[in-house]
């Protein structure tokens, strides 16, 4: 065991056919660390802009892009393939491709998805002239993008995209993905620095100020999930909410304790703000500071940004799916898939998690074509007099609910072992710890709005209540 | 920039280099960011064609609030004397290839304020090199499609490897007039840099 | 214009907002210095759309005007048009040679097209002060509502902005055939849709506490920078020029004026931008109603269809050309509040004066001292609440 | 405190919910296509555009068949956008010898359309710059430099000739007189109507026509006189003699029509709306 997980020295062993060299060790690091970042995470973040846009129209009640299909790509193609001859012959032979049945419908599809649109996103940006600004800093500049990215790519190190597919296993597998997630705040910081221009500047100060605020109540949902679970190894954590049977989903930690849905919550809209979505934009506010941090950047540098940005909204989802809603495990049992051979178990768990996550994807764009903007003040107020405040109860209701728990899960979590199982609680208990919380909640609510719930007229009538 | 002294083969002569440029044009062609410019009335029919009705997000245009990130400009209201020099940097401010259509009379022409006003700039092409001309006062945003259709196939012809092509084109002319034919004025004489300002 | 130099320690930031900037409306400057994220001074900078339209009207004989002053206002061009060719109307008949009504058929339309332009005009203010506050959808809902009025307005006289449809004696064209159908349909569908759309902006809980308490102006403070319609309103000042001071028939309608009441709860207070912003979005409640009355009231066509309803080709074209000299000041009130034309006239056939006065204008007056000491965020919220169209203040 | 507290998350929790269940009601509506009148995307260069009601103001046209060259419609104009000169035909009634339209100025107010005592102006239902459509009179080159710059039919036919071959195999003269044309700071969507002589010299040509009809008009009343005079001084029979002095006029007239040869009368069948789908080449 090098502490590279099961898949890289199983494919490290398979390779050198013995004890691994360190060349194998190499390559099989390389392999089962970038394969998934390719195949998993760069395409669903491209995508995720075509996503975007389409989730906008939609919500807008238009069409969003339609005009940019695949055949641009494709035209390229054949003439990349078809170097040698003419191009007279080569705009035949491709039309003649094109005018095949199925060639055409698809083509149509995929022009009327705009699926076509991020590619000449990309490539628009790739032939932009290249500018740093006069008053920029230029290396500073120059390196926040790339930061950036490394600071939204390189926590997908620790989490596990399946029982036998985690990059980097450690024992302190959540903290690290905070703590390095935290270099996008540099990042950010040094674009907004760099670029010598006021709007960036004051971006560049809005990220820092929103993101290092942010980084409490994200630290204190996962510190709650840490005390339930009694590990921060990710994949200990996983398999903390294995469940046999064919309700599995009763395992996930979300549905375990009404603090953990509200650490899940918490988690949530702090991660919506770590990764500078809408309503937490307040660092590229576009109609305030004309684009934030991002201003003077032009080209491929601004596409590097935007895409650590939906590279860090993957993230959330990853990380929220794993300490929350059961990792890459299924809902409905998990047996069925254990048993099957490791060529079909991987991508079926890949699958599922990946599942999850573009789910949550979905919810943050959803979101962001909803919600209007929060002012500087109200986001620092948000975090610490309502998140941070919810997190230190629910974590006491946590402590309290593990205290009054007494026992212990007798049982071995799938897979891996973990260092404390989670309490076992009987049935009675279960419902116990989701009814008082509950039950204290709702008359809270209850009286709060008696006292402050009244609502003006003209407001009512306005949304088609009585006058 | 003017590369017409520049030895060397043509671009589109070269196979390879000529399948990159369609490629690249390609993209150009459906990723044209429009800057979030607007002055005068043409604006609102501008934020129109942005909305549902029209919905210009479908050709692949997205408003950009900063220049740096736009292709095009749309020029879209009355340019006065005190603006067109701001028009001008947020132009110099859009980095290549970068278009400019003027919408509406006021920036064709000075429009309904050529005649009387001593305000206002007669016809944006004094400051910024127009690419498109849209009728109308203001057009309708079906008008500004057509246009932008019309700004399209002159992107496409648009070389990014080889020469920079700023010919004038008729938009129904035949297939491709007068190209190549034009003198260029030298519009990058400045520094097409304006600075840290932002779009101050 | 003077601009306080920075403090020598430097700790105070120069920013310059606009003429180009997403949330200034159009080529609005203004010059914040700020102090980070406050913002200390404020301060406007007019003139970068200074089309000289006052100047232009003593060059052009009257009728020429009209279209002049649909670039006056372009978000409400018909109140615009109306508001001068009242004023016209009323300097011509100050010739008692000069006997012309104006049709009845015909001041129902204005009033009529006026409403339903208002409504457009708030959708506006109200959508891009959404959109200023960061919801970009919202906006986009308001621009879809607008083309209902605007395909009324083209099938109405061929334009969807600038339409020159209200002329000096009636109005160009008489409603086409459909219209009053088409009306209703658009005004039903459109109720509905606001309820979605307030639902969705209006009683959402970040938007309000964005728009509450900011930039509060108190009733004596409105009144004595000269805010008026809807600024005015907001700040609880219960005054409205077609209630009060009714021209065309407005008099016949029974306006009711909806006031800011501190529509935030107990987190705003009277006179603050979302005081404004709801009162724009009960405006057009009124309007909506109002439109509904007017088409009772509306009396049958005439004979011949499409004829223009008095104006242009009645005796009027013949009266422009000979003038009486006199002077007149005429406010109506048009969706960004006042709109007064003070016209002097000196017998020939161009005007001797045109002034207007408009609301933006002494919106944007009130800049500087409403926005002291407010978040930078905010300054975006504000030219929103108090929905500035910049040619009204440059003219 | 802490109820306002517990109160507040509570509100903003149902607030952005109900926000969120508004949008999410659109995006089903508009998967399913149900989101009404006002929203329906118009696909527009792929659909034709939809022009409402009949009093559309698409772009200004001048039936030049019954243009009286009032200047009316000059007078009335608040920009200045027309530019016009006419004569009398034989049937002395005054024609447009040429009239030509600045549709980059003009502001398609329609108080000319108004204004015109014989309905000749009209605004068209189609907004699309399309000279293709519109005969060969479309004069659809014009900026700041090139505002009286005006293209007949065959310099259009050169200037196309031209182009599609490349500039080094042109003759210097070629290039010359291409350089002469198109002004290097772009393109052109606007256009203006015109009709009547498109260059100096038909313009002194037109103009030197008419002043020798008139002279020959002159000449042949002053000979008729003479002849009168000759005649009732002698008295003499001689009635084949003496041409009419009518007869002498009037074939003379309509020798100068105002068009300029080559060119098909203008904008007879430009105003329909014809150019449906095709905006653009």
């Amino acid at each position: 065991m090098n502490g590279f997980g099961y898949a890289v020295d199983a494919l490290a062993a398979w390779l050198a056919g013995g004890e691994p060299g360190w060349i194998a060790l190499t390559i099989a690091v390389l392999a089962v660390w970038v394969v998934p970042i390719l195949l998993l995470v760069f395409p669903i973040a491209a995508l995720g802009q075509i996503l975007e846009r389409k989730i906008a129209a939609a919500i807008q009640r238009r069409v969003g892009p339609s005009s940019a299909g695949l055949d641009g790509p494709l035209r390229f193609g054949f003439r990349v393939l078809l170097f040698f001859l003419p191009r007279a012959r080569q705009d035949r032979i491709f039309a003649a491709f094109c005018n095949l049945r199925p060639v055409r419908s698809l083509l149509l599809v995929s022009r009327r998805l705009g699926l076509g649109q991020f590619v000449a996103d990309g490539i628009k940006m790739l032939g932009k002239e290249d500018i740093v600004p006069t008053g920029a800093d230029g290396i500073v500049f120059r390196l926040a993008p790339y930061l950036a990215l490394a600071g939204a790519f390189l926590p997908f190190c620790v989490v596990p995209f399946g029982q036998h597919l985690v990059m980097l296993e450690t024992e302190v597998a959540a903290l690290f993905a905070i703590a390095v997630s935290g270099i996008v705040v540099v990042a950010l910081k040094m674009a907004g620095w760099g670029s010598g221009s006021k709007w960036s500047l004051l971006g560049g100060m809005r990220a820092v100020a929103q993101l290092v605020s942010y980084e409490v109540p994200i630290g204190l949902a996962v510190g709650g999930v840490v005390l339930w679970c009694g590990t921060m190894d990710l994949h200990a954590i996983v398999g903390q909410q294995y469940e046999p049977g064919v309700f599995s989903l009763l395992g996930w930690n979300v549905v375990q304790s009404p603090f953990l849905a509200t650490l899940a919550a918490v988690f949530f809209i702090a991660g919506l703000a770590e990764c500078q979505r809408s309503p937490f934009d307040m660092a590229e506010a576009e109609s305030e500071l004309v684009s934030g941090f991002n201003t003077e950047y032009s080209g491929l540098r601004w596409g590097l940004f935007a895409m650590a940005e939906y590279t860090e909204m993957l993230l959330i989802g990853a990380l929220l799916a794993t300490l929350f809603f059961g990792g890459y495990q299924s809902p409905i049992g998990e047996e069925w898939i254990v048993g099957l051979p490791v060529w079909l178990e991987v991508p079926i768990h890949g699958a599922i998690l990946g599942v999850k996550v573009v789910t949550v994807f979905l919810v943050m764009m959803w979101i962001r074509w909803t919600l209007p903007r929060f002012r500087v003040d109200q986001v620092m107020r948000l975090s610490w007099l309502v998140l941070v405040p919810m997190c230190l109860v629910s974590m006491f209701g946590l402590a309290v609910t593990l205290l009054a728990a007494g026992g212990t899960h007798a049982g071995e979590a799938f897979g891996r072992v973990a260092s404390r199982p989670r309490p076992d609680l009987h049935w009675l208990g279960h419902l116990a710890a989701w009814a008082v919380p509950v039950a204290i909640g709702a008359c809270l609510v209850v009286m709060a709005k008696k006292k402050h719930g009244q609502v003006h007229p003209a407001l009512q009538r306005l949304t088609g209540g009585r006058s | 920039m003017t590369t017409d002294e520049r030895p060397g083969n043509r671009a589109d002569e070269q196979v390879h280099m000529a399948a990159v440029d369609e490629f690249l044009a390609w993209g150009k062609e459906h990723s044209l960011f429009y800057l979030l410019f607007a002055t005068a009335c043409c604006g609102i029919e501008l934020m129109q064609a942005g909305g549902p009705r029209y919905d210009v997000d479908r050709l692949g245009m997205i408003p950009r609030a900063t220049p740096r990130q736009a292709d095009l400009m749309i020029v879209a209201g009355t340019i006065t004397h005190k603006m067109a020099g701001r028009v001008r940097t947020l132009w110099e401010q859009m980095t290549e290839p970068r278009w400019v259509v003027s919408m509406g009379s006021c920036a064709n022409s000075g429009g309904p304020f050529s005649k009387w006003s001593y305000s206002v700039l007669n016809g944006i092409d004094k400051y910024v090199p127009v690419d498109i001309y849209i009728p109308g006062c203001p057009p309708r945003p079906e008008a500004l499609i057509d246009g932008v259709m019309a700004l399209r196939e002159r992107v496409k012809r648009y070389r990014t490897v080889g020469e920079r092509d700023r010919t004038p084109y008729i938009v129904a002319g035949p297939e491709a007039p007068f190209g190549g034919h034009c003198k260029v004025p030298d519009f990058t004489a400045k520094k097409p840099d304006g600075g840290g300002g932002g779009s101050a | 214009m003077t601009i306080e130099a920075s403090t020598p320690s430097g700790e105070r930031m120069t920013l310059n907002m606009g003429p180009h900037h997403p949330a200034t409306h159009g080529v609005l400057r203004i010059v914040v210095e700020s102090d980070g994220e406050v913002v200390a001074t404020c301060t406007p900078d007019h003139g970068y759309l200074h089309r000289s339209i006052e100047k232009i009207g003593e060059c052009v004989e009257w009728p020429m005007f009209v279209p002049y002053t649909d670039r006056v206002d372009y978000v409400c061009a018909m109140n615009a048009n109306l508001a001068y060719c009242i004023a016209a109307e009323k300097l011509l008949q100050s010739d008692p040679a000069n006997t012309f009504v104006v049709p009845r058929r015909g001041e129902c339309i204005r009033v009529l097209v006026a409403e339903l332009n208002r409504i457009s005009s708030h959708l506006v203010a109200v959508g891009a002060m959404a959109m200023d506050v960061g919801a970009y959808t919202p906006f986009l809902h308001g621009i879809a509502q607008r083309e209902g009025v605007n395909d009324i307005f083209e099938k109405l006289c061929g334009q969807r902005l600038t339409y020159n449809y209200v002329t000096i004696g009636g109005v160009a064209y008489d409603l086409y055939d459909t219209a009053i159908d088409e009306i209703r349909r658009f005004l039903d569908q459109f109720e509905r849709e606001m309820v979605r759309f307030n639902k969705l902006v209006t009683t959402n809980t970040i938007f309000r506490d964005r728009c509450a308490s900011v930039a509060t102006v108190s009733a004596a403070e409105a009144i004595a920078w000269g805010l008026v319609g809807p600024n005015l309103r907001g700040s609880g000042v219960d005054f409205d020029l077609r209630r009060d001071e009714p021209y065309g028939i407005y008099g016949e309608l029974g306006v009711q004026v909806p006031v800011g009441q501190a529509f935030a709860g107990r987190k705003g207070s009277v006179g603050d931008a979302y005081d404004r912003y709801v009162v724009r979005l009960l405006e057009i409640l009124e309007s909506i109603r109002l439109c509904r009355a007017v088409l009772e009231l509306l009396p049958p066509a005439a004979a011949k269809a499409n004829d223009p309803i008095g104006g242009w080709q009645a005796d009027v074209g013949k009266q422009v050309k000979r003038p009486p000299k006199g002077e007149v000041h005429v406010r109506t009130e048009a969706p960004r509040g006042e709109m007064g034309y003070f016209l002097v006239s000196d017998g020939t056939k161009a005007l001797f004066r045109v002034r207007c006065r408009t609301g933006s204008f002494t919106a944007a007056g009130i800049f500087h001292h409403v926005m002291r000491g407010i978040f930078l965020a905010d300054v975006v919220a504000v030219i929103g609440s108090f929905d500035i169209v910049v040619p009204e203040i440059d003219r | 405190m802490i109820l306002a507290w517990i109160h507040d998350v509570v509100e903003a929790v149902q607030s952005c919910v109900s926000g969120m269940r508004t949008t999410g009601r659109f995006l089903v509506e508009n998967l399913r296509g149900e989101g009404g009148a006002m929203s329906a995307t118009r696909e527009y260069p792929e659909q034709p555009a939809e022009v409402v009601g009949d009093r559309q103001r698409g772009h200004l046209v001048n039936d030049a068949d019954r243009c009286i060259v009032c200047h009316a419609c000059d007078t009335v104009c608040p920009v200045d956008c027309f530019k016009m000169d006419g004569e009398r035909d034989g049937d002395n009634k005054m024609r447009a010898s040429r009239f030509d339209i600045d549709l980059s100025k003009c502001i398609y107010c329609g108080l000319c359309v108004r204004a015109c005592p014989t309905d000749s102006l009209s605004m068209t239902r189609t907004f699309e710059m399309d000279p293709q459509h519109e005969g060969k009179r479309f004069l659809f080159r014009r900026n700041s430099k090139q505002v009286d710059v005006r293209f007949d039919a065959p310099e259009m036919e050169r200037l196309h000739a031209l182009a599609a071959q490349p500039r080094e195999a042109l003759s210097a003269e070629d290039r010359a007189w291409l350089d002469a044309r198109i002004d290097d700071r772009g393109q052109h969507l606007i256009g203006i109507y015109g009709l009547g002589f498109f260059t100096p010299e038909q313009k002194a040509e037109a103009d030197a026509a008419r002043e020798a009809k008139k002279k020959a008009k002159d000449a042949a009343a002053a000979a008729a006189k003479a002849k009168a005079a000759a005649a009732a001084a002698a008295a003499a029979p001689k009635p084949a003699s003496v041409p009419a002095p009518a007869a002498g006029a009037t074939p003379a007239a309509p020798a100068a029509p105002p068009a300029a040869p080559g060119a098909p009368p203008a904008t007879k069948s430009g105003p329909d709306a014809a150019s449906g789908g095709s905006p653009t080449p």
